[in-house]
């Protein structure tokens, strides 16, 4: 007997012109918690749907407990004790957290009607092992973001999964909720024999959970179940992305005496945003940092007029101005926003890359009788998405089939292209791949040089040090603290979290 | 990239006119009277008019909604018409432009209605459907208006290129290619269709969503409200009961015409050209279904059929290229 | 109290109760028996059409066909009767069946192309019609067995007529299929997000045509219900059903893109819909206010349902935000 | 193929390429009804009859599937290219029709309206049916006897947006204002011209004034069926209804007692005897100049193709007394109305 639960050996798998995976290994120990990690495209998210039974694959085998096995469906998977918790919530929202739990297998009366009483006693368990404090009949969609995640895990070990797959499990949960988590799942291990897969992009998070590592670059293992202990970040990143990390430091000097460019006074929203005070300076790079539920996002789009401002002044260059839509903001007083969520806000996924590019300059480039055609909008984005080297087949390329780091650049292109004169950056870099990440930030840095005054939402605390001049802290809707980065990573978090956590 | 078909080929639109082509090789063959003047001229009134309610239909489908009052807003412009020219005497060419004022403003209450209540369009255009409809008929008794001036009246009868085509055709050839001109080649025309596609990310670009939405119903307003006024020409009268009961006549070939031309129901595309086609191939096919003569009663059976068959067509032919272009 | 207040039923409980009151004070012919007794025969068969169109409206499709499948099983259910001398028992069962069949029709093809559920049941409408058409040439069958239309006119005791005991019966199934069975929670969660309930192993294949014969059957009811009422099996049955199909859900709260769904609100929304139609007549409005007032009725009923969601979703926004 | 390459020619470069020309020979009657419905039906036989009575080519029964104008014009214009060459229609608007009916004249097809008439000026021949306004006016009128020239009446009828529900409504007044004050109209329901939505309005009707009425006129099919059905049901026998057409639930409610009487029209007689007249215009028949039209508030080209009222004393016999009427038109038509050449 092998101390293995899981065993994939030598696995490939072909799509139409492409090998995703080039005779891949992975093996799992059992109770432990192990990496996976690569960069985008690198076959990680391939490897999870063959674990899961989504794809079967071309050659190579898979063992559970010894026995090879192989899943023609999702369901199979999870029989066989493999659960797979998504980054994209996978919870139905209207239904209660206790029906959410037990959904594949609700319990029945007599009847063969679905009992509810033992729905709750039932999920309730799983709640408990957690020490989850949350009433199983709770509707979904009423709870927080964190909750919801820990519930997506309780729903996998409710099926008394013994192998679980996290994906990017914390991308959207604060510092503390994370740490909550993170020994929840150590707790897991230990008690309920539970073997984990951890996917992230946060490598400090790797190297505090996890036991073993394996890393995938372009369909193949870089490097195979290798101790922790052995690696540190940076052989970690060279394995990952074939090179070494480029760590960047923005070296400007902002005079913070100046006149500010944007200001925000005694603004209060109809949100909850109370009494907030912010100034943006001519060519600076403010960082809002904050935990998810702080209100950075609300407050920008309260600012863009999205939402309503109840009182308090926004001054541009001293002059009072009303913002009364993003077409306002861009139009009057070039001003943009780049979103967090690409997918939704950012992007049209199903319009092609000339059209997402040019979305932002089409008022500007009309001609007569608002006359438009393509060669006029691509003369104009053609620099920057040159500039922001898109790969694209084409400009008539649908933008959807585009990797998410080349979506990223294209809808930060569109806003190089309008020429604003404040640009609103939130979640640049979420579930971008570390070569790309390290590009934007070199082009952010660029951007706030060349006289761009930058408002930066992140909520990864490395990318926040090293980018922002000016660090505010916001925390329940306020503004909680400020403090001019030194660029020196251990100072600035604990002072930022002292901020949060005072 | 596979160069050796043209990227037409692939299209939607390229699929309709084989099949459009195909049933004209069909009729023209099995039946006698497919290919008469008479006929042809018969066709490309009703075809013109089709055309007219798949576009106005078309450009609400555009921003991923519905107007189902598209036939009871279409009477009523074309009543508010011949109460203009028969009982104010107004001109008719000012008459026209009133109408289509009119449309557009009707059109304008769907628009305003949705997007400021945040209610879908379905419900609102179903609630003003019987809201025009009614005031329509409160207000004219359920009169037609039926002495119209000549001019007008003959404007619908007038034949065309050797007594084969009515001019109302031309109208909607027109129309067809101003649209596809602005969708295509104008700024606003690009913003409607980035509203349409993705509302949340058009509207933090930069376009302000809730004006593009109303700009569409109103331009369906006012497409609807043309061709009422076409239909009021063509049968020389401006009557209540012309797009039947509550408008429901129109509803029909406004939901074929776009959908069998490719339009997303989910909104953000449009296909002009495709809209017009599918109305030609609707138009043609019940033509011809009547000239086979498989019985009136089993024509709408076979129309269904057709329509279930176009559609599975089409998907095929997506599923082809689509298998196609990943592997090239 | 306020867990009621939260229920979508609640609320239209209350117009319902208020509305009427309302309406005997001025009106008292309106408790009478016999109004009652023509008001429970309306909901009757409303309430099956409309838990036909909502159970479709769960899984946040739409069926245009059900008008369709309801007179094409009407007409078969009166020709079988008439023309082959069928008993009643096997006519229903035919009939029933052919409800099954073209509700499974639908909900293949929807499920096994992808293509929208309208453009699908859009087709199937014309085909459904067309059948109906080309069997019936638009002629009515008159030859209606005495028991069916015994069943269709008599009343139990009181204003009740039988008519109204299946409509009951399926309403009272619904709610439990709706909420005390896997089947209809996987609906409603299919409903509610596709692609997270395929990935809990629910069958999107299975849910679809499901949601889809169910309510073909229930259509098939509807139709046959119909012929017990009018004593005649005529082929425009159904051609009127469209729209309050989806009135009676959406004025109950049910949100068409899926997901939401409420049995007892929906009820109560037929219920509404006829009363206000009854009302109507009873006071005598002028027939040529009363598309208008139709038309106002339904914005009104959605505004405030709409204004009740926006206020729910500030709350839970509050929530969340802890 | 090569009808194919003509077509193409024609429609796309417009060539000169006339393909159709109009009719000589036998005649081909199309009879077209506004949509389906049961009024019609007997217009099948007629045409079948009058093909084996009077040697034409064909007599169809061609209906459109729905009740819809376009739906109508689209399928007149299709029997052009079937080689029909008259047209006998109910127009789908009295109207709105006109213009496809000027259409086809102008191709050399002879039309005319039946059951229902076109409003003048038009093209059609004549118009050979039932004075829908006069018919209701007739029906108020026995209505009115019955109850002995007072009490409450109320009116059933179809869809307001048809110009004849407009006409049938100002009839039923006119009956009752010449009643002198001893009758009253207590409610017009319109726009139920579907069974479903008459079920509900009439028995809602019934519930909140069954009590106060005591007659009902009822000027369209399915709002008389409906109504009729209704009282059986109730089993009231006092309140006098007076209905319209042959529908047998309607007879069958008079045979019962339920119903006081209909207004018979006479399609039968329709469909043969114009069938017959098309056959003779087509054949060169003029009509006289000085024939003896009669005159309704639509056109004064018009033939009565007859009414009878009909209640129990003679529901049994009355397919015979149609039949005589229509015996009776036919015999005298040719001396009456036409001026054939030899």
């Amino acid at each position: 007997m092998s101390d293995y639960i899981l065993e994939l050996s030598n696995i490939t798998k072909n799509f139409p012109g492409v090998k995703a995976l080039d005779n891949a290994n992975f093996k799992l120990k059992k109770k432990s918690i192990h990496a996976l990690l690569g960069e985008n495209g690198a076959g990680k998210s391939t490897l999870i749907k063959i674990i899961t039974g989504v794809y079967n694959q071309n050659e190579g085998k898979l063992f559970l407990n010894n026995q090879e096995k192989s899943f023609s469906s999702p369901n199979e998977a999870m029989n066989a004790g493999i659960s797979v918790v998504h980054q994209e919530r996978n919870l139905i929202r209207r239904f209660s957290v206790g029906e959410n739990l037990m959904l594949t297998n609700l319990p029945k009366n007599n009847l063969g009607l679905i009992d509810y009483n033992t729905v709750a006693k039932e999920s309730k368990k799983w709640l408990d092992i957690m020490e989850l404090d949350i009433d199983p009949n709770t509707i979904v969609s009423d709870l927080t973001v964190a909750k919801m995640q820990l519930c997506e895990i309780a729903k996998a070990l409710s099926l008394e999964s013994k192998i679980l797959l996290l994906d990017e499990p914390t991308s959207s949960l604060s510092p503390q909720d994370t740490k909550n988590l993170f020994a929840l799942l150590k707790r897991l291990v230990a008690e309920q024999d539970v073997s984990i897969v951890f996917v992230s992009h946060k490598l400090e998070e790797v190297f505090e959970i996890c036991d073993e590592v394996t890393v995938l670059r372009d369909g193949k293992n870089a490097c195979e179940s290798e101790q922790i202990t052995n690696l540190n970040r940076q052989k970690l990143v060279k394995l990952m992305i074939g090179r070494d990390e480029q760590i960047i430091k923005s070296k400007k000097n902002i005079d913070f005496t100046d006149e500010s460019l944007l200001d925000l006074q005694s603004i209060n929203t109809d949100l909850g945003h109370k009494n907030i005070n912010l100034n943006l300076k001519k060519g600076e790079i403010l960082g809002l940092y904050g935990l998810v539920g702080a209100g950075r996002t609300e407050l920008i789009k309260c600012v863009l007029g999205l939402d309503k401002i109840n009182s308090g002044q926004i001054l541009l260059n001293n002059k009072e101005i009303k913002i009364k839509s993003p077409k306002d903001a861009l139009e009057k007083y070039k001003i943009g926003y780049i979103s967090e969520d690409r997918k939704k806000e950012g992007l049209i996924l199903m319009h092609d890359v000339l059209s997402n590019a040019g979305i932002t300059v089409w008022s500007n480039l009309k001609k007569i009788l608002s006359f438009l055609n393509d060669s006029i909008v691509y003369n104009k984005v053609d620099p920057y998405v040159k500039q922001l080297e898109v790969k694209t087949p084409s400009y008539q390329q649908i933008v959807s089939n585009l990797s998410g780091g080349n979506q990223q650049k294209i809808s930060v292109a569109k806003w190089l292209a309008s020429g604003t004169d404040i640009l609103f950056i939130d979640e640049p870099t979420v579930g971008i791949d570390i070569k790309t990440k390290s590009y934007l930030h070199e082009l952010i840095i660029e951007l706030s040089l060349k006289g761009t005054s930058i408002i930066l939402i992140t909520s990864d605390m490395p990318e926040m040090i090293s980018l922002a001049d000016r660090i505010i802290t916001m925390k329940d809707f306020k503004v909680v603290g400020e403090t001019i980065n030194n660029h020196n990573y251990e100072e600035m978090s604990s002072s930022i979290m002292g901020n949060i956590h005072e | 990239m596979n160069n050796k078909i043209p990227n037409f080929v692939k299209t939607n639109q390229f699929g309709l006119l084989i099949l459009v082509i195909v049933f004209i090789c069909i009729f023209s063959f099995s039946t006698d009277g497919f290919t008469s003047r008479f006929n042809i001229y018969a066709l490309s009134r009703v075809v013109a008019l089709d055309i007219m309610i798949g576009l106005a239909m078309m450009v609400v489908i555009l921003t991923g909604g519905l107007n189902l009052s598209l036939g009871a807003l279409g009477v009523s412009a074309a009543m508010f018409g011949g109460w203009c020219m028969e009982s104010m005497g107004i001109p008719i060419s000012i008459t026209i432009i009133l109408v289509l004022a009119f449309g557009s403003f009707l059109g304008w209450i769907n628009g305003f209605v949705t997007v400021r209540t945040g209610v879908h369009s379905f419900i609102v255009t179903l609630a003003t459907m019987s809201i025009y409809f009614g005031f329509m008929t409160l207000l004219t008794e359920a009169e037609a208006f039926r002495k119209l001036p000549e001019a007008f009246t003959d404007f619908g009868s007038l034949k065309l290129f050797n007594k084969y085509i009515s001019p109302l055709l031309i109208i909607s050839v027109l129309t067809c290619f101003v649209l596809y001109y602005i969708f295509k080649y104008t700024d606003i025309g690009r913003k409607l269709i980035a509203a349409g596609a993705n509302p949340d990310a058009a509207e933090l670009s930069g376009i302000s969503v809730d004006r593009m939405f109303i700009y569409c119903h109103m331009l369906s307003g006012f497409l609807a409200a043309l061709a009422g006024i076409m239909l009021t020409a063509r049968i020389g009268a401006a009557i209540p009961s012309m797009a039947g009961h509550l408008g429901f006549d129109w509803l029909l070939p406004a939901f074929l015409a776009p959908v069998l031309g490719g339009t997303l129901l989910s909104g953000g595309k449009v296909t002009v050209f495709g809209t017009m086609l599918g109305a030609i191939l609707v138009t043609l096919i019940n033509n011809g279904l009547y000239l086979i003569d498989v019985g009136e009663f089993w024509v709408r059976f076979f129309l269904g059929i057709i329509l279930l068959g176009a559609v599975l067509l089409d998907r095929a032919r997506e599923y082809f290229t689509v298998k196609n272009s990943i592997v090239s | 109290m306020s867990a009621l207040l939260k229920k979508d039923w609640f609320g239209l409980g209350l117009v319902l109760i208020f509305g009427s009151i309302l309406i005997s004070l001025f009106k008292p012919a309106f408790i009478s028996p016999f109004n009652l007794y023509v008001l429970m025969l309306s909901v009757s068969l409303m309430l099956v059409v409309a838990m036909s169109q909502m159970i479709i409206i769960a899984i946040g499709q739409m069926n245009l066909s059900v008008g369709a499948i309801g007179g094409l099983v009407a007409i078969s259910f009166t020709g079988l009767m008439e023309v082959y001398s069928m008993s009643i028992l096997p006519a229903v069962l035919i009939g029933l069946l052919i409800g099954l069949a073209c509700g499974f029709i639908n909900g293949y093809i929807t499920v096994k192309t992808g293509i929208s559920a309208f453009i699908i049941t859009l087709a199937t409408l014309y085909i459904f019609k067309g059948m109906n058409l080309g069997i019936t040439e638009a002629q009515p069958f008159y030859e209606i067995p005495e028991a069916v239309k015994f069943f269709g006119n008599a009343k139990i005791f009181g204003p009740i007529p039988y008519l109204v005991i299946i409509p009951i019966i399926i309403t009272v199934l619904m709610w439990i299929l709706m909420n005390r069975t896997s089947l209809g929670r996987y609906m409603l969660a299919y409903g509610n997000n596709v692609q997270s309930s395929e990935l809990i192993g629910i069958s999107s294949t299975k849910i679809v045509i499901y949601a889809h014969v169910i309510s073909g059957l229930l259509a098939a009811i509807g139709g046959m219900l119909v012929v017990c009422r009018l004593q005649l099996g005529t082929p425009n049955i159904g051609d009127s059903w469209l729209l309050p199909s989806f009135a009676a859900p959406v004025i109950g709260g049910a949100i068409l893109a899926g997901g939401k769904v409420d049995v007892i609100a929906t009820a109560f929304g037929v219920i509404l819909v006829s009363i206000i139609s009854q009302a109507l007549v009873i006071f005598k409005i002028d027939p040529f206010f009363v598309q208008i007032f139709l038309g106002f009725m339904i914005l009104l009923a959605v505004f405030i349902n709409r204004y009740r969601e926006y206020r729910e979703e500030r709350r839970t926004k509050v929530f969340s935000d802890e | 193929m090569k009808k194919f390459i003509i077509f193409l020619t024609s429609f796309f470069a417009l060539l000169v390429s006339p393909v159709f020309a109009g009719g000589h020979g036998v005649t081909k009657v199309a009879l077209v009804p506004g949509g389906p419905h049961p009024y019609f039906a007997a217009w099948e036989q007629a045409g079948l009859d009058a093909v084996e009575d009077f040697g034409l080519g064909k007599a169809d029964y061609r209906v459109p599937a729905e009740w819809d104008l376009s739906q109508q014009n689209e399928l007149i214009e299709s029997l052009v290219g079937q080689g029909y060459n008259a047209v006998l229609v109910f127009p789908g608007d009295a109207v709105g029709t006109n213009k496809i009916l000027g259409e086809l004249d102008d191709a050399g097809i002879p039309t005319a309206a039946l059951a229902g008439c076109v409003e003048q000026p038009t093209q059609a021949k004549f118009c050979f049916g039932t004075d829908t306004g006069h018919s209701a006016y007739l029906g108020t009128k026995e209505l009115i006897k019955a109850l002995g020239g007072k009490g409450k009446i109320a009116h059933f009828t179809g869809f307001l947006v048809d110009p004849n529900t407009t006409l049938r409504i100002n009839a039923v007044e006119q009956a009752v204002s010449e009643a002198g004050g001893g009758v009253e109209i207590i409610q017009v329901i319109a726009d139920i011209d579907a069974y479903e939505p008459a079920d509900e309005k009439i028995n809602a009707f019934m519930a909140a004034q069954g009590s106060e009425v005591d007659g009902i006129v009822t000027t369209a099919w399915v709002p008389a069926v409906v109504a009729a059905q209704a009282l059986t049901n109730m089993g009231d026998k006092r309140i006098k209804m007076v209905g319209i057409d042959h529908d047998e639930v309607v007879l069958k409610a008079i045979k019962d007692g339920y119903v006081h009487g209909t207004m018979l029209q006479n399609p039968y007689g329709q469909g043969y005897i114009g069938s017959y007249v098309m056959d003779k215009v087509r054949q060169g028949c003029e009509f006289k100049a000085d024939a003896p039209w009669k005159s309704t508030a639509q056109t004064d080209q018009f033939i009565d193709s007859g009414t009878v009222f009909v209640d129990i004393s003679d529901v049994d016999t009355y397919v015979m007394a149609m039949r005589g009427i229509s015996l009776e038109i036919l015999e005298t038509f040719d001396s009456t109305y036409l001026n054939c050449p030899s």
